[in-house]
């Protein structure tokens, strides 16, 4: 009953989200606010990739958000966990050697890897967001080999705030010396396709990245300790 | 043409896929059909000509999102009654 | 087409499962479904056909971008809707799993003490 | 000017910061948290000031990376996003203070975020101008939403959240998706652009779907009806400082850029739309809170219901045909609703929170706990309710008048609402008054104080924003009355000083208001109000008794309110004074035994002032004087109020318990002087309604047999009454009934009749009330078979009483006879035959209880605990041989007062003054008759000083006998009742007239509660609190509203 009285709802659904969405034919040309992103990025912000000028630049307030948004996401789930009586379902041992002897050697090089990523944000795809998952996941490597193992948590929020600090500074900087937050004309543009180019975008993507970084590690490392001896 | 085509056979997975995930009753393969899901859309946005998109989808979407649906699971219960 | 049709049906995937399972780790899957599709909808919606990705590094592409590249703004807003789709994911995570150290179950019969 | 990024900036630093400091020196936390919210605060008062002031002519536009508007981000900061930020911080400032009082959950830093964060993304909300910036902040302000629901831990809270979560995810999807449909359909995703472009004839044919989209998820968001049991369950489960804060400022940012989104996406259908949702969840709600036990649900159900009200304004703001001038009022409408129930509801919440339990009943006595308690809770409820003189009054005042430009059915609608409000928020009053325990509340008020105060604050403001736009004028010298009545609040540490006061404050009152005592209606009534407030007041004079310290501004209110009300040039003028007389009268009755009857009179007061103003909201033209056409049902609806106050059949059930129990001190003035504002109401209708009307001679029929019918049902209740100050209280009914009756025979002699006995009545029936006190105060006890032979420890009393009741059984040689006389000469006169049976039979019946009054409390054996009892105190006594006095003078020279009654009446020229001569030896003279009242009084006490002498001659003969000293042939008395005269008086008449007696009325109205309450127990089941049931009842709305809105 229940089940067909949802089916009926959702077919009425899709139906109106196909009206709208065909309206607009797939895979043609149109362009709107972007055409300005995309005509004028490279001028205005040298970054190679265009998706990061919007991201960091045109629409960097909406990151800022985002990053808010992952921050809170990160305290919710730290307070409500902080008292969770939840089950403790994993070991309590180390894992096998060869995992702990892969994460060991691999652990370093992801988080290289990650820096990489969001330095090279404004040049190759990816960024800030995804360096700074493969830097938690670096530390979930870690975390499911070794049963002791702990990130420094004061290090952790520390990281993350002073990151999130850097990326409301840099908006004041722009404030401050380029008339408007965020504002990308506070430091040389440089040359396009170089990595010390595109202004703060770089910096703004490496603050992100060490946000991120930090507050998806600090997740998962609560989730995963989420327990009290219930025993 | 095959790529076309591939992708086709992609969506059709994915659908697939999230039919499984809604109706098994076994919570954990639920969530790793729903990480492969994502995984799927990544190679989708890949020919999509969005590889940042790819990127995140499979870093934070396929990664991260299945791995602490994977804990929640863990910490509560494996199947749906 | 084929792009939007799937990525709408992802979507009513996911919020049939809202709708209609009775264990609150299967809504917060559905919830996480719906996002892959609306997501996978949105990059649908900016695609071009035969354009490259909004990403500038060969020469050639510098001068009349507009007509070699896709629209990198869906893009962008992907990119925010993803981080933001796991920061939900995860609060739900966490209040379900409060949920369930309180209750012990994960039916949703259990949690019906708010009515009326 | 303060750059409202830095609000933003500085806000989200002070987060990351906090996050910081939480790790190392988390007891350090706060001085990062409360500094940022005081700034905050401060920053958005100062563009709020400089908007108000006109130094910042523009709204602030903030351009995010110096890109303009379609290209980059960009705030836009106007008057309302400035005012509403401001409420916001403000709203988070009250609720941070009273949760770091009562302790933060730990660890503190971690809420501290997610609070800061919460309130962030509430003015983000606002201030963005960018449609996907504006999902961003949404869902900033959801986490930060699901986090602090949870925040207790406690099941409830727990599932509350989820339940958010879920619904909340379905809105912002929708949100999501629409933003990115507008974005592919017109290129932009800026609101101004897009704006722009739809008003520059921008069209596709699914912008319309698209719209809507975006519109359903913020009404999700918005709470409207169905689809809002989520935010109930939030109401009923959260923490209450969340809710505070959710209900106070998140919500109000939802429905800015509701309103601001539907404005620049610009559908014809959208204002349908939020007519129907917000009048719908409007009526809806209130309705269902009726028999709501659970006190934060029903405060969940209140805002859930004040949010469709203000939806059903934005829904008028959008509407294409609102005139200009209607526009500017529910504008001003929606800012005081705004203000209004953000403070009141962050005020009732927190008051909630120190409150042990959950349950209507675990409040019980929790006013008497706390005066800091009882003022806010008493504020709060007031201004929620939108009664006067809080800001919700005018809000309700403006929005009626712009609906009513609209429809009148739209009118209808609001006011059925107000009146559900009032039915549960005073339900929830009397439970709270209730008890005499003292409940055991928590002592973290001063959040809710302030909000209380700031409520106070806020009257003047509201008061000038509603008189601008209706161009409203109140009596200056009235006003400046009221404010001072309410400053003897704070003398309330002395009674005596209150009383001494009072005493000033009302001669104060007379000289200032001396100009306006002219020989008309209005200063006729005036002169009533003044001269008989100021003999009142003194007979309460405090002694010992234990009186409210609210007690005195409260009587000042009404007394100065009467005053407002009777100088009145205009309809909106006289509602006002109405209403603040309803509501303090309405507190000095609850302050007495009687809080259900104080209920009770609540309700039907508010809906007889509701039908007033429906009524007024369709005049053309707000002065009294100028009432052109009126169809009948207008003149009904002005005059209900009037027939509510005069408790006329079928709407007296109000009246036995909330005469009988209110305060005695209070009940000589209810009777005495405000039931005769029920009179002057009606007066004006006749005169200035009535009398336009076609079919003017059926209604003043009708309201003949009302006022008749009145006079002899009461009466025949008063009969078998056996408390005394109910059976005084059904007999000031019955009296009120008459004058009524002569005012519908709109004839020169009916309302002499009429008016002579307003002036007349007050004399007798404020005696009889003031000595009721006085022996209440003495026996302490109004139950007439507790009393009896009172006159020999209360001769004064008895001697006044029994004058009194000469006069008010109408039988010479007392001021009383001229009234009847006058009446049946007018009655006669004007040929309503059987009206005139009814009445006199009633007035013959009045004998009966006359005789009861003497009989059970005077006369007969006193009772053994009587003994003791002394005279009434000497004010008291004072006060009786003042109104005294004009009993016997009018007895003999009634022309002392005719002749000014034919003075007032010269000057209304409808009517004409009324055909009577005087002369030395008929006496007053009629076309039916005369009567010499100066002969009747000397013959009359002639043979009254007669048999006293022959009394006192042959009482030697009489032997007084103590009231157990009697036996029966073997029987013995088994208590003192049954030898009383008063018990069980007029039994045997009683079982004759049993039918004639039952209590219908009360019964029928008393059906009609509970069925509605019953329909609203069955309605408030689609709450079924399943959380699949709630997605699906959002996305079965949403496409409801896509079907049936896209066109």
């Amino acid at each position: 009953m229940r089940k067909w009285f949802a089916l009926a709802l959702l077919i009425v659904l899709g139906f109106f989200l196909a009206e709208i969405a065909s309206s607009f034919p797939f895979g043609q040309e149109k362009w709107g606010v972007s055409k300005h992103y995309v005509d004028r990025g490279i001028e205005e912000n040298r970054g190679a990739n265009l998706v990061t000028s919007i991201v960091v630049n045109y629409r960097g307030f909406d990151t800022l958000g985002e990053v808010t948004v992952l921050f809170l996401a990160a305290t919710a789930l730290a307070f409500l966990l902080s008292t969770c009586r939840c089950r403790r379902k994993y070991r309590r041992w180390d894992a096998s050697l060869i995992l702990k002897t892969a994460s060991e050697t691999l652990y370093p090089l992801l988080i290289l890897f990650g820096a990489y990523i969001f330095i090279h944000g404004h040049l190759t795809p990816g960024g800030g967001f995804q360096g700074g998952t493969v830097i938690a996941s670096a530390v979930m490597l870690m975390l499911l080999s070794y049963f002791s193992f702990h990130p420094n948590h004061r290090a952790l929020s520390t990281t993350e705030g002073l990151a999130g600090l850097a990326f409301v500074l840099i908006g004041f900087a722009g404030l401050v010396w380029g008339g408007s937050f965020l504002a990308n004309n506070i430091l040389p543009l440089g040359q396009w396709n170089r990595l010390f180019s595109a202004g703060v975008i770089p910096l703004i993507y490496v603050a992100v990245g060490f946000k991120v970084g930090a507050e998806l590690s600090g997740l998962i490392t609560d989730m995963l300790k989420a327990t009290k001896e219930e025993e | 043409m095959i790529l076309e085509y591939f992708m086709l056979f992609l969506l059709f997975l994915m659908l697939a896929l999230g039919i499984y995930a809604v109706e098994t009753r076994d919570l954990l393969a639920s969530v790793l059909a729903a990480g492969f899901i994502s995984l799927v859309a990544s190679i989708v946005y890949l020919y999509l000509q969005a590889p940042d998109v790819a990127m995140t989808e499979a870093a934070i979407g396929a990664g991260l999102t299945t791995l602490i649906f994977i804990i929640a699971v863990r910490k509560t219960e494996r199947y749906e009654k | 087409m084929a792009f939007f049709v799937s990525s709408i049906l992802l979507i009513l995937i996911g919020l049939y499962a809202v709708l209609v399972k009775r264990n609150i780790m299967k809504i917060v899957i559905g919830l996480s479904l719906m996002d892959t599709g609306v997501n996978l909808l949105i990059i649908s919606l900016g695609f071009i056909r035969g354009r490259t990705a909004p990403i500038i590094n060969t020469r050639d592409l510098l001068v009349n971008t507009s007509s070699k590249v896709v629209d990198p703004l869906p893009q962008a807003l992907v990119l925010t809707a993803i981080v933001i789709g796991v920061a939900v994911t995860a609060v739900a995570l966490s209040i379900v799993m409060l949920m369930y150290s309180k209750k012990k179950t994960l039916e949703i019969d259990e949690y019906k003490e708010l009515k009326w | 000017m303060v750059n409202p990024i830095l609000i933003i900036g500085i806000t989200l630093g002070s987060a990351f910061l906090i996050g910081i400091v939480q790790a190392f020196r988390p007891r350090w936390t706060g001085w990062i948290f409360y500094p940022t919210l005081v700034f905050d605060f401060l920053a958005s008062a100062v563009n709020l000031y400089g908007f108000l002031s006109g130094s910042i002519g523009k709204p602030i536009m903030v351009k995010i990376g110096g890109f303009p508007p379609p290209v980059g981000i960009n705030l836009l900061v106007g008057k309302a996003e400035a005012a509403l930020g401001t409420l916001i911080f403000a709203v988070a400032l009250l609720g941070a203070y009273h949760w770091g009082r009562r302790g933060f959950p730990q660890p503190q830093g971690k809420i501290m975020v997610l609070f800061l964060l919460l309130a962030l993304g509430a003015a983000g909300i606002s201030f963005t101008g960018d449609f996907f910036n504006l999902f961003v902040f949404v869902e900033i302000t959801s986490i930060a939403s699901y986090g602090l629901v949870a925040s207790s831990r406690r099941e409830e809270a727990l599932e509350a959240a989820f339940k958010y979560m879920v619904v909340g995810s379905i809105s912002s999807t929708f949100i999501l998706l629409g933003v990115v449909f507008l974005y592919k359909a017109t290129g932009s995703l800026n609101m101004l652009d897009i704006g722009g472009k739809i008003a520059g004839g921008f069209s596709s044919q699914v912008l319309g779907l698209i719209s809507l989209l975006i519109l359903a998820g913020l009404l999700v968001e918005l709470e409207v009806f169905p689809i809002n049991g989520w935010a109930l369950d939030i109401y009923q489960g959260a923490d209450p400082v969340v809710v505070a804060l959710l209900a106070g400022a998140a919500v109000k940012a939802f429905y800015l850029v509701y309103l601001k989104t539907a404005s620049y996406l610009a559908l014809p259908s959208f204002f349908k739309l939020s007519l129907i949702f917000g009048g719908g969840t409007y009526l809806v709600s209130q309705f269902f809170a009726w028999r709501q036990e659970n006190a934060r649900r029903l405060l969940g159900y209140s805002s859930v219901g004040q949010l469709g009200l203000l939806i059903l304004a934005g829904g008028l703001l959008l509407s294409p045909s609102l005139p200009a001038s209607s526009r500017a009022m529910v504008l001003a409408a929606v800012v005081l609703l705004i203000l209004n129930h953000s403070f009141s509801k962050s005020s009732l919440f927190l008051l909630a929170d120190n409150v042990k339990g959950e349950k209507l009943e675990d409040w019980k006595g929790v006013l008497s706990s706390s005066p800091v308690f009882r003022f806010s809770f008493t504020t709060s409820v007031f201004s929620v309710a939108g009664l006067p003189p809080f800001p919700g009054f005018w809000a309700k005042l403006l929005l009626v008048m712009a609906a009513a430009r609209f429809s009148p059915w739209l009118v209808a609608l609001i006011l059925a609402g107000a009146l559900a409000e009032v039915v549960y928020y005073f339900r929830f009053f009397y439970l709270v008054s209730l008890g005499d325990k003292k409940a055991e509340v928590g002592n973290n008020l001063l959040a809710p104080l302030v909000a209380s105060l700031f409520l106070v604050g806020a009257v003047p403001l509201a008061y000038k924003m509603a008189a601008d736009k209706l161009s409203l004028t109140l009596p200056g010298g009235v006003l400046v009355l009221l404010g001072l009545s309410l400053l003897v609040y704070l003398l309330g540490f002395s009674r005596l000083l209150q009383w001494l006061a009072s005493l000033g404050l009302v001669a104060y009152g007379a000289y200032l208001l001396l100009p306006f005592l002219k020989a008309d209606l209005s200063g006729f009534f005036l002169g009533l109000i003044l001269a008989g407030a100021a003999v009142l007041l003194l007979a309460t004079y405090p002694g010992a008794k234990n009186l409210s310290s609210s007690f005195y501004p409260a009587y000042l209110v009404v007394v100065f309110s009467m005053a407002g009300l009777v100088l009145s040039t205009t309809w909106f003028s006289l509602f006002v004074f109405w209403e603040i007389m309803s509501w303090a009268s309405f507190l000095l009755i609850n302050m007495g035994r009687g809080k259900k009857a104080a209920w009770i009179y609540a309700v039907l007061s508010a809906a007889g002032a509701y039908a007033m103003l429906g009524g007024i909201s369709l005049l053309p033209s707000p002065y009294i004087s100028s009432v052109k056409s009126p169809g009948p049902w207008l003149a009904l609806l002005l005059s209900l109020g009037f027939l509510v106050k005069m408790a006329t059949v079928p709407l007296h059930i109000w009246a036995r318990d909330a005469y009988g129990e209110s305060p005695d001190d209070f009940t000589p003035l209810l009777s005495g002087i405000m039931s005769k504002m029920g009179v002057f109401g009606s007066a004006l209708v006749f005169l200035y309604v009535v009398i336009n009307l076609s079919s003017r001679s059926s209604f003043n029929y009708l309201l003949g047999w009302a006022g008749v019918l009145t006079a002899f049902f009461m009466t025949l209740l008063a009969v078998f009454q056996e408390d005394l100050k109910k059976l005084l209280a059904y007999s000031s009914v019955a009296q009120v009934g008459y004058i009524l009756l002569g005012l519908a025979l709109f004839t020169p002699l009916g309302w002499t009749a009429a008016l002579y006995h307003t002036v007349n009545h007050f004399f007798f029936k404020g005696l009889l009330f003031v000595a009721a006190a006085g022996i209440v105060y003495r026996v302490g006890t109004s139950y007439l078979p507790h009393m009896g032979g009172l006159i020999r420890r209360m001769p004064l009393t008895f001697f006044a009483s029994l004058l009194a009741v000469i006069a008010l059984a109408g039988v010479p040689p007392l001021s009383g006879f001229a009234g009847k006389w006058l009446l049946y000469t007018a009655l006669i006169e004007k040929g309503w035959i059987f009206i005139a049976v009814v009445a006199f039979l009633a007035s013959t019946l009045a004998f009966l209880y006359s005789f009861k009054i003497l009989h059970a409390v005077f006369l007969g054996q006193l009772q053994e605990e009587n003994c003791e009892v002394r005279e009434v105190p000497i004010p008291v006594a004072v006060v009786e041989i003042i109104l005294l006095i004009p009993l016997v003078v009018l007895g003999a020279f009634p022309r002392l007062i005719l002749d000014p009654i034919t003075r007032v009446l010269g000057k209304v020229t409808a009517l004409g003054i009324p055909d009577l001569k005087y002369t030395k030896t008929l006496g007053v003279v009629s076309r039916l008759g005369h009567w010499n009242a100066l002969f009747l009084m000397v013959f009359f006490a002639g043979a009254f000083i007669l048999a006293l002498i022959f009394f006192a001659l042959t009482s030697a003969r009489v032997k007084l006998v103590g009231q157990m000293d009697v036996g029966y042939s073997g029987e013995v008395p088994r208590s003192p009742e049954d030898l009383h005269f008063g018990y069980g008086m007029y039994d045997h008449f009683r079982r004759a007239v049993k039918w004639l007696i039952y209590p219908l009325a009360t019964r029928v109205w008393r059906g009609i509660y509970e069925a509605l309450g019953a329909v609203a127990e069955m309605g408030r089941r689609i709450y079924t609190g399943d959380t699949n049931t709630y997605a699906a009842y959002v996305i079965g709305i949403s496409l409801l509203i896509l079907l049936i809105f896209k066109g």
